[in-house]
């Protein structure tokens, strides 16, 4: 039954793809697409896979939907959407062509790779030096520290790219319009009992994550995603590019964990954890990575400055 | 099969029934509104049906209490969803 | 067929979609949900092979966490491109006919 | 009784297939964002079906977060329908309110 489930999870997630690619029309597109996180945050849970499961759920079903139908708006405010061309049936078919061969050698490259849990039991061994039950949050803010440093690193340089947008004249601005709501409507209503909802739940995510899955990623994107909210429902606005209260949520993760690895350089090494603090070093570190992670989204998302900003 | 496992397999089994007639409702309703009706109310009570059926296997109050928040939280993003995108279609008009 | 084999396949499948919809539709928005499924393939690929047992490798699935929020940062930025690029006055948004002028 | 779930599961994956229709066909695009809801919900169901099916009460967290964001979308999608993209369909103005749809 299980791989009955399985077998019609992976076809629903090829047609919704192709439907999504290379249907008609581009906001079927974007419905398409946003089903399709949906079921590719279900693939990861059918493996059992329940961090990425919660990763994608946050961001490819909820953020990444959000970005795309802002992305619309602006073209269809512009009528700038049409046309949406196809390519020559020439172009098409060597695509097609190429394309089913580069499939087709991942595929016999998938068949020829011996089975295995790869590194599983390695880490299940080890983790136990860190006290931490989750392994994935042991090998994301243990043994492969790096990534996840430099990975908050680029999620600060793409902010950067996108505040290199900023129209003339408009640095130091606010992000995104001004969001206006009727006072006792629906979406006031919505904004203001979902985001308290979703602060617990990403407060939740991050205390969970050291044993159960959750941690940092997932986390920051719930409370992100509870921040756009209140700013769509116009209970908020979006706070100037330069003030400091935000630039220090910004860089509190990033910061504090470079100030932890050079601190361990004296320990024995770029990201070494004193030795019998391993666990409260790694929790400091998470608690300040999903705030800054939290602002970074949901900055990322409200795009560069579009207003000049207030008394400056 | 105990009376237990009877119990929540019943449930699950209406819980599908009614999200097939919501997805009926949605392909076989006339105009936008009316799907918009049809689709919120079967699709939650589906949802609540399964929501029961998974409470009774797992047997445990925690667990249950964080499924009944699943589904609060369920239905009142269906039911936001809803009446703003119907706002929204009354709007727009008709308009693909 | 195990359910690890399935899934490798089906993002590999992905993968092969995805090329082909960046190849043959130049629309913006269609290009960034190009990239995304083969984003989203690669990562299945990835994942599903270090699955076993109904477990997944733990190294894996702290990776592809860390590219699901890349390929979120490049999502974001183009889309902040596209945003000021139909600002700007963007005008058609099919390559041959800027090129033609 | 573990196949059960899977079995429901499998059940609202094919309602998931028959909503991707009315996606596809529109024919208003309120049409195809309330798939994508209706989708949403299913895929709550699908995760609470897992997560009972395979004993794992960890997945329900992924459940949880589907439901927090599952109107996230068609929030961002109704305020594409007001003028300047910053408004409220229930607010702004009340002619739309009072008129009818098109034919």
């Amino acid at each position: 039954m299980s791989l009955v489930f399985d077998i019609a999870l992976c076809a629903l997630i090829l047609g919704v793809a192709a439907m999504a690619l290379l249907g008609r029309g581009l906001f079927a597109s974007l419905a398409f697409f946003i089903v399709y996180g949906l079921l590719i945050a279900l693939a990861w849970l059918s493996l059992n896979a329940i961090d990425v499961a919660l990763a994608e759920a946050a961001i490819g079903a909820g953020v990444t939907g959000v970005l795309l139908i802002g992305a619309w708006q602006a073209l269809n405010a512009q009528s700038a959407l049409d046309p949406d061309p196809v390519a020559h049936w020439i172009t098409r078919v060597f695509a097609g062509l190429g394309c089913l061969a580069i499939g087709g050698l991942l595929a016999l490259a998938i068949l020829a790779m011996p089975g295995g849990t790869g590194l599983t039991t390695e880490v299940i061994d080890t983790q136990g030096q860190l006290d931490l039950g989750n392994s994935v949050t042991a090998v994301l803010l243990g043994f492969r520290a790096y990534d996840t440093l430099l990975e908050s690193i680029v999620l600060l340089a793409a902010l950067v790219a996108v505040w290199s947008l900023t129209p003339q004249g408009l640095w130091g601005g606010i992000p995104g319009p001004r969001h206006r709501t009727r006072p006792d409507g629906v979406m006031a209503s919505f904004g203001r009992l979902l985001p308290p909802a979703g602060l617990i739940a990403g407060v939740y995510l991050v205390w969970a994550g050291s044993d159960a899955p959750g941690g940092a990623f997932q986390a920051g994107t719930v409370l992100a995603a509870a921040w756009i909210l209140a700013v769509l429902a116009g209970l908020q606005d979006e706070p100037e590019v330069t003030s400091p209260l935000l630039r220090a949520a910004l860089l509190i993760g990033p910061a504090l964990f470079l100030l932890v690895g050079a601190v361990g350089a004296g320990f024995g090494g770029f990201l070494a954890y004193p030795e019998g603090f391993e666990k409260p070093v790694i929790l400091a570190i998470e608690y300040a990575l999903a705030l800054s992670i939290a602002a970074t989204l949901a900055l990322l998302v409200a795009g560069p400055p579009r207003r000049p900003g207030g008394a400056r | 099969m105990t009376l237990i496992e009877i119990l929540a397999s019943a449930c699950l089994a209406v819980g599908v029934f009614f999200f097939f007639a919501g997805t009926v409702g949605l392909l076989r309703f006339p105009d936008v509104h009316s799907r918009l009706h049809a689709l919120t109310k079967a699709d939650n009570l589906g949802l609540a049906f399964i929501v029961l059926g998974a409470g009774i296997h797992f047997g445990d109050v925690m667990i249950a209490a964080k499924l009944a928040l699943v589904w609060f939280l369920a239905v009142f993003a269906a039911g936001a969803a809803a009446q703003l995108v119907a706002r929204a279609a009354l709007r727009t008009g008709d308009e693909p | 067929m195990t359910p690890s084999l399935l899934y490798a396949l089906t993002g590999a499948g992905l993968i092969a979609l995805g090329l082909y919809g960046f190849v043959t539709r130049s629309h913006l928005i269609r290009r960034v949900l190009a990239f995304n499924v083969i984003g989203s393939g690669v990562f299945l690929v990835f994942g599903a092979l270090g699955h076993e047992g109904g477990i997944t490798d733990p190294v894996p699935q702290a990776l592809i966490i860390t590219g699901i929020v890349v390929a979120l940062s490049l999502t974001a930025f183009a889309a902040a491109m596209i945003a000021r690029y139909a600002e700007d006055g963007g005008g058609g948004l099919d390559p041959d006919a800027e090129d033609a002028g | 009784m573990d196949d059960v779930f899977l079995l429901a599961a499998l059940g609202i994956l094919v309602s998931i297939a028959g909503a991707l229709f009315r996606a596809w066909r529109g024919p208003t695009r309120a049409d195809r964002m309330m798939s994508a809801q209706l989708i949403g919900t299913g895929g709550v169901g699908v995760a609470i079906l897992l997560a009972a099916g395979r004993d794992a009460p960890a997945m329900l967290d992924v459940a949880l977060v589907f439901a927090l964001l599952a109107a996230f979308a068609a929030l961002a999608f109704v305020k594409t329908a007001t003028p300047d993209g910053a408004g409220d369909p229930e607010a702004d103005d009340t002619e739309a309110q009072d008129r009818e749809p098109a034919p």
